[in-house]
């Protein structure tokens, strides 16, 4: 039972939804949305629960007096503290925005824009034309760098031309039998899955 | 030949102060080096200004606060224009933080005399990613019964005749991620699909534009600029472009100097080799 | 009844299904052989080098949870660290393993343990070896970079779907000095692991890869009867593209049904 | 300099992050987890909000009571915390947005990425551009094949695609350094405007 129910979800409501797009009966297409609907209020719960699982990690660091328990002592208050505001004042309440504007805003960027250093050095350390596909990779990296640039137009009218004329043929050759290649993939594990076949999403292996 | 082998061995702390400092200073004091118009930017333009007055478009804020300096402009840059033309926008979102970026966006209008729930409005945040984004494509109200500031959907004056993508005459993602599952929820729906994606993901967005499956495709940064030049409102993407175009010249001199430092030392290990032999 | 404009996708889903399950039908009776794919040999050589200096191997199956669209890769990346903590057991060689996400644990938990298992040695297995850090992109990337560092890997296998946070543990392991080997689905950093990795597995190769370390005819035979599907839509280009050089536009046209 | 408490928290917190960048410190491991601390508390009010609007308004002011399925299933999502024997529980939610995710992704995913991609390299040979599309595309194709007899033809066309696959990561390349540099030129732009006015313009 506890084994099967979960596979047999999983089966009617993908082909339920698979049905439904491409059939033409009209109550299913309300049946559809229903079940979206479903899905998504089950998702929200899901939201909650990762942050659930890492207040419940850090408050274990905290009693069993773990290094980190420093970190993690800040870590919840300022989820307590954005969780107070946000509930209990609403989201447009002054608190929930000052955390959002001067905390979450400046901190997200910050940390994405490190990623800009790391590239610069990556850049500069790993990109070598060792061999005849690295100096591809990086002459066309180049070209479509200085091309992409409004400096590109200075240097050489003809650089912009060629950025684009990279992006829009041997670009998209590339990444279109990439996307095809990588479709028919993901339909083969999403059957496999609504099948039955494939279990491990359940932690359940194959059978 | 030491010479060039050390410029390699540059200390990556000095590379990163070098950037700060040739993005930094062209900020202060710009150059004004002339953007010209590529063709994505002008057939996303071609499209949206088919637009006419009072008609109503979806905009979809798939990103987060840490890819808004990329996306944001475009976003602010769209914004102007559309709201110039008296044309109605609906902002949606299926990212948690999307909705605090939009009623950011939206504020200014607002302040200056655009009104709520008639000629915009912010439908907040849904979970559930894509099935949400299948969902609310299809019908809009059914999906968020209230919106980000609490009031019933279905008694918004902008939403009435609306039940999905195909009653709007076009459906706008801003994302730092990929376009597919925009693509692949919203492309077999009656509207046209502007796309504005992260600079990263332009390249994977290129087959699309190519099928026809996005009638227009904005990227990053460089985009917004250019949109802002198309529509004759020149802001902020416009004075980073300077910045930017050094930039991409100080990686480029780092990576030649890497390349001539490893090419160096790569002949000095053949020629150590051939003399041992 | 069906809906115009998407016959032609429902005959490519039954299509695409039909040859997957003459794939895995065919694996029953006899074993597709997967052509050599660099980075999984590099593994080998990996986990080698890390025994001989002493140092542990660090593993990630990527930041991403498995009920997402970006589901497989991570299973492809388990199949891989499968691989490597048997290879990490049999030389007797330290092993971590970081996780974001709060539902890939407990899997990735029961693969290395059952690595040790099959090695038969089950007593040597450390439950610290996987470690779970936090869903938050930040803060994972954060947890990794700590370990990387601080443990002085030998080696690190970056498997599954990464999205900016690639390009930092691609930087880390070459700092300090650790043989990296990749593999991911997400082509917008599969450049920074190509020029900053030395193996990187691209794409579909991940999948195969993991496949061919299952040794499980469905996944395997499931991979051989992709092959059917792109070999199909293959000659259909080419035909297409020819008849349409001649004037006749008929592949084209069956495909807006 | 700015006068704002706001934009000063918020310049204090960009230092700290980029400090890392020197070596980790405390400041930094501080900052890493208030900002994770706030992000993931943000995820739980966005959460539930969309609970109280998805899932009890529809309840107790619509009367909607199929809405108890979705309510029931997103509770068995909570279920391990009551003790492992009801880990199982737990899986009936994972399998049911598993199940909904899968079959709306592929319904599209065939359309969308393969039978539309299919349909526009259809081209005919009639420039050069077309031939390297088509060509280009069918190369590349030709590099995921895994199982098939490694024959000359084959070796050739793959080793095509993989320069290909190489053009295409350069082109991605490319892009990756425009839009970083887009992210911290943004950072920069708080930093030196907001904050300390040294941007004027």
């Amino acid at each position: 039972m506890k084994r099967e129910v979960p596979i047999i979800v999983t089966t009617v409501a993908g082909i339920f939804m698979i049905l439904e797009y491409f059939h033409n009966i009209p109550g299913l297409a309300n049946g559809a949305k229903e079940l979206q609907n479903w899905a998504i209020l089950v998702a929200a719960f899901a939201l909650a629960l990762a942050a659930i699982n890492l207040a419940a990690r850090h408050l274990r660091n905290i009693t069993a007096r773990h290094q980190n328990a420093v970190h993690s002592g800040l870590l919840l208050a300022s989820m307590f503290a954005t969780v107070i505001a946000g509930i209990f004042f609403g989201t447009d309440a002054r608190a929930f925005v000052f955390i959002f504007d001067n905390i979450i805003t400046p901190c997200g960027s910050a940390f994405y824009a490190m990623a800009c250093f790391h590239l610069a050095s990556a850049a500069y350390r790993a990109f070598r034309a060792q061999s005849g596909q690295a100096a591809a990779l990086l002459i066309t990296g180049i070209i479509v760098m200085l091309g992409r640039a409004p400096i590109g137009d200075l240097i050489h009218p003809y650089l912009p031309k060629m950025a684009t004329w990279l992006m829009q043929v041997p670009n998209l050759a590339g990444m279109r039998a990439i996307m095809i290649s990588s479709a028919i993939g993901m339909i083969g594990v999403s059957l496999r899955i609504i099948t039955g076949i494939d279990r491990t999403h359940l932690g359940m292996g194959q059978e | 030949m030491d010479v060039l082998m050390k410029l390699g061995d540059i200390d990556k702390r000095v590379l990163y102060v070098l950037l700060v400092l040739v993005l930094l200073i062209p900020m202060v004091r710009p150059i004004g080096i002339r953007i010209s118009i590529s063709h994505w930017t002008t057939k996303a333009y071609e499209q949206l200004s088919r637009l006419e007055p009072g008609d109503t478009v979806i905009c979809d804020f798939g990103y987060n606060v840490d890819g808004a300096p990329d996306v944001e402009p475009i976003a602010k840059a769209i914004f102007r224009d559309l709201f110039d033309r008296n044309i109605k926008i609906i902002t949606v979102s299926l990212n948690a933080q999307g909705p605090m970026i939009a009623e950011k966006l939206l504020l200014p209008y607002e302040e200056s005399g655009k009104v709520y729930g008639t000629d915009f409005c912010n439908l907040g945040f849904m979970a559930g990613g894509e099935t949400a984004l299948a969902a609310y494509a299809r019908d809009l109200k059914r999906t968020f019964p209230r919106d980000w500031r609490g009031n019933t959907t279905s008694t918004l004056p902008i939403l009435q005749g609306i039940t999905g993508a195909p009653d709007t005459k076009a459906w706008i993602f801003f994302t730092d991620s990929s376009a597919e599952a925009w693509v692949r929820q919203v492309g077999d729906l009656d509207v046209p699909m502007i796309g504005a994606v992260i600079t990263v993901a332009a390249p994977q967005a290129e087959p699309f534009v190519h099928s026809g499956q996005l009638s227009g495709l904005l990227t990053g940064l460089r985009s917004a600029a250019e949109y802002e030049i198309v529509t004759n409102r020149p802001g902020g993407a416009v004075a980073a472009m300077d910045a930017q175009s050094l930039g991409h010249i100080l990686i480029t001199i780092f990576i030649v100097f890497g390349n001539i430092s490893y090419f160096v030392k790569r002949s000095k290990e053949l020629a150590g080799r051939e003399g041992v032999q | 009844m069906l809906v115009a404009g998407r016959v032609a996708g429902l005959v490519s889903l039954l299509t695409i299904f039909i040859t997957m399950m003459l794939g895995i039908r065919r694996a029953h009776t006899s074993l597709p052989t997967i052509r050599r794919i660099a980075g999984l040999e590099a593994i080998e050589e990996a986990v080698g080098r890390a025994t001989e200096m002493g140092k542990p191997i660090f593993c990630t199956p990527g930041w991403s949870d498995i009920t997402t669209s970006t589901a497989a890769p991570t299973f492809a990346a388990l199949d891989i660290i499968y691989y490597a903590a048997r290879l990490a057991a049999r030389y007797d060689t330290e092993m971590i393993v970081a996780i974001a996400y709060p539902n890939v644990y407990p899997l990735t938990e029961q693969v290395v343990r059952q690595a040790y298992v099959m090695e038969g040695k089950a007593d040597r297995y450390n439950p610290g070896t996987v470690v779970f850090t936090s869903p938050e992109q930040y803060a994972y990337t954060a947890a990794c970079l700590g370990i990387i560092q601080r443990e002085k890997v030998a080696a690190t296998i970056l498997v599954g779907h990464f999205a900016s946070e690639a390009i930092n543990f691609a930087e880390a392991s070459a700092a300090v000095n650790a043989i990296s080997i990749s593999g991911t689905e997400s082509t917008y950093q599969l450049p920074f692991f190509t020029a900053a990795c030395d193996y990187t597995m691209i794409g579909e190769e991940l999948m195969a890869a993991g496949a061919y370390i299952s040794e499980d005819p469905m996944r395997l035979g499931a991979i051989r009867g992709q092959d059917y599907a792109k070999l199909l839509a293959f000659l259909w280009i080419l035909t297409g593209a020819i008849c349409s050089t001649a004037g006749f536009n008929w592949f084209e046209a069956i495909l807006n049904f | 300099m700015s006068t704002d408490v706001g934009i000063w928290v918020g310049a204090l917190m960009t230092i700290a992050v980029f400090s890392y960048l020197f070596s980790e410190n405390e400041f930094y491991k501080a900052v890493e987890h208030i900002y994770v601390g706030a992000a993931a508390g943000y995820s739980i009010v966005l959460g539930f909000s969309n609970v109280v609007t998805k899932g009890w308004q529809p309840l107790v002011e619509g009367r909607q009571f199929q809405v108890l399925i979705p309510v029931a299933m997103g509770l068995m999502l909570f279920a391990p915390y009551a003790g492992t024997q009801y880990n199982w529980m737990r899986r009936i939610p994972i399998s049911f947005i598993v199940g909904i995710g899968a079959g709306i992704t592929i319904r599209s995913v065939v359309i969308e990425q393969f039978v539309k991609q299919l349909s526009a390299t259809i081209l005919p040979f009639n420039s050069v551009n077309n031939v390297i599309i088509v060509l280009g595309t069918l190369a590349v194709l030709s590099y995921f094949f895994f199982t098939f007899k490694p024959s000359r033809a084959l070796k050739t066309s793959a080793e095509v695609g993989k320069w290909i696959i190489m053009i295409t990561f350069g082109a991605s390349f490319g892009n990756a350094v425009m839009g970083r540099i887009s992210l911290l030129i943004g950072r920069i732009d708080f930093m030196f405007r907001e904050w300390i006015h040294l941007i004027k313009l």
